[in-house]
C-alpha cells in the first residue's frame, strides 16, 4: 500500500516539489492539488506546502484561504483526514480557521533561514505519531512571518489541551510560548513553521524531519486502510 | 541647464556624433520616438559601445558550449541530455537610488534572462560592494540590498546560495550589486530569442506597462552620480518596484509554454524594455516586427508611445507564437493568471533588412520605422583613449613590512573576520532541495536537479569572486588571480571548472585610466581563461560607476561553474576536526604585493604575485580527486584574501577547533595572498601526500589541529573564543 | 453609480506585539526625537470603488476589511474616510 | 506638556507600481466584491507623543515621518489626525 498525499499548489507556492520528493523518498506518493480544483481526488492526506501563496503581500495566507480547494480541505479535516501545513501552509491553515492563532512578523523583522532545534511536545498527532515525547529534532526554518500569535487565554488552553505539538528550543522569531507547531483539538490538523522536507535526505545535511513525514504517511495509510473516503 | 534648452538627442543621452549616425542609419532625420528608441539601444548599458571591441579578446568557445555570450544567458552541455544556463548582471545604479527595489528588480531581471532560455532557475548569487559600515548611508544600502534580494528571491522560489559582501571606502557613493543565476534545462528545450516566420504573432506576457524606469539604461545606468549626496534625487522617478509573485507566475507559464513547444521565440524585457526585446528578437532572426503600441496594456493613463516603447516595467516577456498556437498559449497563461496580449506580428525583411515598425493601432499610422539591426547591432563602437594611471611606482617595498608580534597579528586577522551568515540567513538557500553545501564555504554545491529534471547523481559547484584591492593594484594580474581563486573554490567543492561568467564593474570609460583598466581587466581575464581552457560564456560590463568624478576601483567579478560527476553527502567543508594534520597543497609562497597585510602597514608597492596556470591546473585536478575520495579529507579551504592566516582562522572558527602551525619561516609566508594554494585537514596525511606527489603538486606539513587557539609560534596567536565573537558580530554589530 | 475613495486603517490589536512599531520607537531618541512614547504600525488601505451612495461604499469597504484586510486574531479595522470621486476616468488605471 | 495621538499615513507615490495593492484588487471579484476598481496599500502609523501643543505635535510627527517612516524615493506621507489624549497614563502601554 502506498500512502497518497495531496500537495496543495497555489500560485506562489514554491515548496511543493520538495515536499513531493521527500515524501516519495519515504515511500509515499504525492499528487499535486491545484488551488482552483475543489476536488481532493481521493487522497489519504493533505499537505499545504511552503511558499508565498498569491504573493502573500497583504498577509500570509490571507487570499489563499478563499481558494476553492480550501473548502474541500476543510471538509476533509472535519471528517478526520490528516492535514499538515508547513510554513506558508501553516499560515494558510490559521487564516482559514482550521488552526488557532495567527503568524506575525518575526521579532527580528528579518527573514530567517537556518536550522533550529525543536522538541516534540505532543505525540499521537498525524505529524508526530511515530515521534517520541521530548524527542529533539534539528529542522530548518525559513520564513518572514513565523511568530506565533494568540491571546494569552487561548495559549493557556492550547497548552492545557496538549495542542502545542512542537516547541523551539531556541526561539528564532519571537513566537509566543516558543510555539513551533500546533494542532487542532482532534490532532488531525497540524501546522508548523519548520520544514521537515528540508531535513529528510543526508545530502541536505540532516534527516531529523523524516520522523515527522513518516508519521504523516502512517496516518495517511491508517485512513486509507480504514476505508474512509476513496 | 534645464533639459528644454538641450537638443533632444542630448537630453536623451546621445552625443552629436551619435545623433548623426542615427540619421545615417535611417537615411533621414529620426522623429522623436525613433530618437528615443535609439537613445536607449545605443546606451552604454545596452550596446557595450565602449567595451565591445575589447570583449572580443575573450575565449568564448569550447566543446561543451552550446550558447556563448550574446544571448540572454550562456548555455553549457553537462551530459545526460542536460545543459546549464548561466548569467551575471549588474544592478548598481538602480540599487544606489533605492537599494531594496534596485536589488529586487536585479534578481527579477537575471531570473528572466535564464528562464527565457528554457532553463529552470536553480540558484542565485549576489556579490555586493558597499561603503564602510561606520557610515549610516552604507548601512542603509546594505540592509536594503539584502532585504530586496531576500524578498524577491525567496518569494519567487529560487535559493540564493552564494555571493560576496565587501565593504570598502570606494563604494560609499557608488555601491555595486551584481546578481547571478544558474538554471538547468533538458538540452532539447533550449530556446533562443530569435523571431521567425512572417505572420507569426508577437505576444506580450506579464505585467502591465507603467512609467517605470523610463530611460533607465541611458540616463541612469550609463552615467555616473553627481558629487552631492542626494543629488541623484532627480533620477528618482526611475524607481521600479519588483513583484516576485508576478515573476513566479510568469516563470511557470513560460517554462510550460516552452516545455509544450508552443513558442517560436521568447525574450525577456529588461533594460530598454520593449524596444530592446523587439529589435533584438527581430535582428537575430533577420525579420521585421510590426508592433501596435496601443495594444500594450498600461498601468497608467496618458502614456506616450515613447514611454511605452522604453518603459522598463518589470516582469514582462515577449513571445513569438504561430497563430494556430495562440489559443493554447492563452490557456496556459490563464491558468497561471498571466496576462497575454497580442501586440504585433512578424514581418518579412525588406531588401534583406527586418524593420521594427511601431504602429498607432492595428493598421494605424506608422509612428516609427527603423531597421531592427540598426538598433540592436549597429550602435557605435568606441576605442576610448586609454592611459595607465600616473601613479608613481611606490618605493615602499612590501617585502620590508615590519613584523608584528603574535598578538598584534591576531588582532589584525580578527579585524578582517566577518561571518556572512547575517546576509545569507536572510536568503532561502535551501529551496528545491538541491543545496548540498550552502553559502559560507568555498563554493556552493548543488544537486543538478530541478522539478521535471530528476537527479541523476551529478552536482554543480559555483563561486563568485572579486577583489578590488588586487585589481586596483594591477588590474590585469589581479583579474588572473580572481580566476585562480574562483576555480580553486570550485575545485574545493569537488567541481571540475567548466565555464566562467564575469561582470566588469568599472568607472567612467571616458577617463583614460578607466579605459586602460578595462583593457587590462579583459586581458587578464582572457589570459587566465585561455590558460585554463575555461570558456567565458557570458558577462556584463557596468561602466560609469563614479560619484563626484571619483571612479570606483576596478571591480571585475568572476564566477566559475564546476561539474561534479557524482555527489556525496559528506563532502569536506571549511572546518577543522581535532587530532588531524594540516597540509598545504601548492608551492609555499611569500610575496606580499597587494595583500591586506601590506596595505595595513601602508605599503602599496611591489608587484602582485604571479599566477602559474600549469601548476594551478595540477592543483585543481588533484583537489577534485581528493575531495571525491571518501574519508580522505576532513576539511579544506583555499588561500586567497588575507593569506594563510585568514584561511587558517576561518577553518578554525568554522569547526571550533584550533591548531598549532609550524614550518612557516616568517609572517610573509603567513600573509601572502599568492594563488594556487589550499590548506587541507586530514587524518590520512600519508595518502594525501602520496596523491599530491603523484600529481606533481608540492605538499608541505603545516602542523596539527586541536586546542582552542590558532597558534603559529612566534608569528600569530589567535584566541578562538574572542575571534569567534569578532567574526559573528562583525555585521550584526552594525546592522541589527 | 458613483465613485468613492475609501480609506481603511488596519491596526494590530492592543496587546499584540508590534516589532516594527517598537523598532521605530527605539530608533527615535537617537535621531533627536524625544517625546515619542509609542509607535504602532498598521496598514492604510485606499480603495477606489463604485457604489450607488456613500453608505453603500462604506459598507462594502467594511465588508472587504472584515473578510480580507484584517485578521481578526491580531487586527482591528476602521473606515477612516469615504469621499466622493469625480466619475469615469477615461482609461482608468488597471489594477 | 500634553499627550497627543497622531495618525500618519505613508503611501506610495502616484505612478509607483503597487504589486500588493494590485494583487488584492485582482482577488476581490472572486470573493464577491465587484465594484472595486483599485487598491493601494500603505502604512498607517499611530504615534503617541508629548508636546506643548497640537501644532508642535503635528510638526514632530511630520518630522518623524520624513526621517524614518517614509522612503522619500517612493513614498509620500500625510498627517491625517492629531488628537489630545488624557494625560499621564500611570502605566501606559509600552511600545
Ligand atoms: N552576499 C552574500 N550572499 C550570499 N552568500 C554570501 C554573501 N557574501 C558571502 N557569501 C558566502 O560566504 C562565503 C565566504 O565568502 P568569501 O569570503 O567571499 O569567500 P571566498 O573568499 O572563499 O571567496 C562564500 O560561500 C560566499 O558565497
Ligand atoms: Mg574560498
Amino acid at each position: 500500500m502506498t500512502a497518497r498525499v495531496g500537495v496543495v499548489v497555489f500560485p506562489g507556492t514554491n515548496c511543493e516539489h520538495d515536499v513531493a520528493e521527500a515524501l516519495g523518498r519515504l515511500g509515499g506518493e504525492a499528487r499535486m492539488l491545484w488551488h482552483q480544483d475543489p476536488d481532493l481526488h481521493g487522497v489519504d492526506a493533505v499537505v499545504l506546502p511552503g511558499g508565498f501563496a498569491h504573493g502573500d503581500y497583504l498577509r500570509p495566507g490571507a487570499l489563499a484561504r478563499f481558494s476553492p480547494v480550501m473548502g474541500a480541505v476543510a471538509d476533509f479535516a472535519a471528517a478526520g483526514g490528516p492535514v499538515v501545513g508547513i510554513c506558508n501552509g501553516f499560515q494558510v491553515l490559521t487564516e482559514a480557521g482550521l488552526l488557532p492563532g495567527a503568524l506575525g512578523v518575526n521579532r527580528s523583522l528579518r527573514f530567517v533561514c537556518r536550522p533550529v532545534r525543536l522538541r516534540v511536545e505532543r505525540t499521537g498527532t498525524v505529524l508526530t505519531g511515530q515521534a517520541e515525547a521530548g524527542q529533539e529534532l534539528v529542522v530548518p526554518v525559513n520564513h518572514f512571518s513565523g511568530a506565533y500569535r494568540v491571546d494569552p487565554a487561548t495559549l493557556e488552553r492550547l497548552e492545557a489541551a496538549g495542542q502545542v505539538v512542537l516547541r523551539y528550543l531556541e526561539n528564532p522569531n519571537g513566537s509566543q510560548g516558543d510555539v513551533a507547531g500546533v494542532c487542532n483539538e482532534a490532532g488531525n490538523v497540524v501546522g508548523l513553521m519548520p520544514h521537515p522536507e528540508r531535513a529528510s535526505d543526508p545530502l541536505q545535511g540532516g534527516t531529523d524531519g523524516q520522523v515527522l513525514l513518516r508519521s504523516l504517511l502512517a496516518a495517511a495509510l491508517d485512513r486509507s486502510a480504514s476505508g474512509a473516503r476513496r | 541647464m534645464s533639459s528644454d534648452t538641450l537638443p533632444l538627442h542630448r537630453a536623451l543621452g546621445l552625443t552629436d556624433d551619435e545623433a548623426q549616425a542615427v540619421e545615417g542609419a535611417l537615411g533621414r532625420p529620426p522623429n522623436p520616438l525613433e530618437l528615443a528608441m535609439f537613445s536607449v539601444m545605443w546606451s552604454e548599458h545596452c550596446s557595450y559601445k565602449s567595451s565591445r571591441l575589447h570583449l572580443r579578446r575573450l575565449p568564448t568557445s569550447g566543446p561543451a558550449v552550446l550558447v556563448g555570450p550574446g544571448e540572454n544567458a550562456g548555455v553549457v552541455d553537462v551530459g545526460d541530455g542536460l545543459a546549464v544556463a548561466v548569467r551575471i548582471e549588474s544592478h548598481n545604479h538602480p540599487s544606489a537610488v533605492e537599494p531594496t527595489q534596485g536589488a529586487a528588480t536585479g534578481i527579477g531581471g537575471i531570473l528572466r534572462d535564464v528562464f527565457t532560455m528554457g532553463a529552470r532557475p536553480l540558484a542565485l548569487l549576489d556579490p555586493i560592494y558597499v561603503g564602510p559600515l561606520e557610515d549610516p548611508r552604507s548601512r542603509w544600502h546594505l540592509d536594503g540590498i539584502v532585504r530586496g534580494i531576500s524578498a524577491y528571491g525567496n518569494a519567487v522560489g529560487v535559493p540564493t546560495v552564494g555571493g560576496e559582501l565587501v565593504s570598502a571606502p570606494g563604494y560609499a557613493r557608488n555601491l555595486l550589486v551584481n546578481v547571478m543565476c544558474i538554471g538547468v534545462l533538458p538540452t532539447e528545450r533550449l530556446a533562443l530569442a530569435r523571431a521567425e516566420g512572417p505572420g507569426n504573432l508577437v505576444v506580450l506576457l506579464g505585467a502591465a506597462t507603467g512609467r517605470d524606469g523610463i530611460g533607465g539604461v541611458s540616463v541612469l545606468a550609463s552615467a555616473g552620480f553627481a558629487a552631492e549626496p542626494g543629488a541623484g534625487d532627480e533620477k528618482r522617478p526611475s524607481v521600479q518596484v519588483g513583484d516576485p509573485y508576478e515573476e513566479k507566475r510568469l516563470m511557470e507559464a513560460c517554462l510550460e509554454l516552452l516545455e509544450r513547444r508552443l513558442l517560436v521565440a521568447l525574450c525577456d524585457l529588461g533594460g530598454a524594455g520593449l524596444t530592446c526585446a523587439a529589435s533584438e528578437t527581430a535582428a537575430r532572426g533577420g525579420v521585421g516586427i510590426d508592433l501596435d503600441v496601443r495594444a500594450v496594456p498600461r498601468r497608467e493613463p496618458g502614456m506616450t508611445p515613447a514611454e511605452v516603447m522604453t518603459s522598463e516595467s518589470q516582469e514582462r516577456m515577449l513571445a513569438v507564437v504561430e497563430p494556430a498556437r495562440l489559443a493554447d498559449l492563452q490557456e496556459v497563461c490563464d491558468r497561471w493568471e498571466v496576462r497575454a496580449s497580442v501586440i504585433g506580428r512578424v514581418t518579412p525583411p525588406v531588401e534583406g533588412r527586418g524593420r521594427l515598425r511601431v504602429l498607432d493601432g492595428p493598421g494605424g499610422a506608422v509612428l516609427a520605422d527603423v531597421p531592427a539591426a540598426a538598433l540592436a547591432d549597429e550602435a557605435p563602437c568606441y576605442r576610448r583613449p586609454a592611459r595607465p594611471p600616473a601613479r608613481p611606482r611606490p618605493e615602499d617595498d612590501p617585502g620590508e613590512v615590519p613584523a608584528l608580534d603574535p598578538g598584534a597579528a591576531a588582532a589584525l586577522v580578527a579585524s578582517w573576520l566577518a561571518d556572512p551568515a547575517w546576509a545569507y540567513q536572510q536568503y532561502d538557500h535551501q529551496l528545491l532541495g538541491n543545496t548540498v553545501v550552502g553559502p559560507g564555504g568555498d563554493a556552493a554545491v548543488l544537486r543538478l536537479a530541478a522539478p521535471g529534471v530528476p537527479w541523476r547523481g551529478k552536482g554543480l559547484a559555483v563561486s563568485a569572486d572579486g577583489n578590488p584591492r588586487w585589481c586596483a593594484h594591477d588590474p590585469r594580474v589581479g583579474t588572473t588571480l580572481l580566476v585562480a581563486e574562483a576555480t580553486l573554490n570550485v575545485a574545493c567543492g569537488g567541481g571540475r571548472p567548466i565555464c566562467l561568467v564575469n561582470c566588469l564593474n568599472l568607472g567612467n570609460p571616458e577617463h583614460p585610466e578607466v579605459a586602460w583598466q578595462l583593457e587590462q581587466v579583459v586581458d587578464g581575464l582572457a589570459e587566465a581563461c585561455r590558460a585554463l581552457d575555461l570558456p567565458v560564456v557570458g558577462g556584463n560590463v557596468s561602466l560609469y560607476n563614479e560619484a563626484g568624478g571619483q571612479d570606483i576601483d576596478p571591480t571585475p567579478v568572476v564566477a566559475v561553474l564546476g561539474l561534479l560527476d557524482r555527489l556525496r553527502p559528506d563532502l569536506p567543508r571549511v572546518r577543522l576536526v581535532p587530532g588531524a594534520r594540516l597540509l598545504l597543497l601548492g608551492r609555499p609562497r611569500d610575496e606580499l604585493g597587494g595583500s591586506r597585510f601590506a596595505q595595513a602597514a601602508g605599503r602599496s608597492g611591489g608587484p602582485l604575485p604571479a599566477f602559474d596556470p600549469v601548476a594551478h591546473r595540477r592543483l585543481l585536478d588533484l583537489l577534485v580527486s581528493l575531495v571525491h575520495e571518501p574519508g580522505l579529507l576532513d576539511g579544506l579551504h583555499d588561500v586567497a584574501d588575507g593569506g594563510l592566516a585568514l584561511a587558517l582562522a576561518e577553518l578554525a572558527l568554522a569547526g571550533g577547533v584550533g591548531a598549532v602551525v609550524r614550518g612557516l619561516p616568517d609572517q610573509r609566508a603567513l600573509f601572502s595572498e599568492a594563488p594556487s594554494r589550499v590548506v587541507v585537514c586530514t587524518r590520512e596525511p600519508a595518502a594525501v601526500r602520496a596523491a599530491a606527489e603523484a600529481a606533481g603538486v608540492p605538499v608541505s606539513d603545516l602542523g596539527e589541529t586541536g586546542g582552542d587557539r590558532l597558534l603559529v609560534p612566534g608569528l600569530l596567536d589567535l584566541d578562538l573564543e574572542s575571534a569567534h565573537r569578532a567574526w559573528r558580530g562583525a555585521l550584526p554589530r552594525w546592522l541589527d | 453609480m458613483s465613485r468613492f475613495g475609501v480609506l481603511v486603517e488596519v491596526r494590530l490589536r492592543p496587546g499584540i506585539a508590534d516589532p516594527a512599531g517598537s523598532t521605530v520607537a527605539r530608533a527615535l531618541p537617537a535621531l533627536g526625537f524625544d517625546g515619542v512614547e509609542g509607535v504602532r504600525l498598521g496598514k492604510a488601505v485606499r480603495l477606489t470603488l463604485e457604489a450607488p451612495d456613500e453608505p453603500t461604499a462604506r459598507r462594502t469597504a467594511e465588508a472587504v476589511a472584515a473578510r480580507l484586510l484584517a485578521n481578526a486574531v491580531m487586527e482591528d479595522y476602521e473606515v477612516l474616510a469615504v469621499e466622493a470621486l469625480p466619475n469615469a476616468p477615461e482609461e482608468g488605471p488597471r489594477p
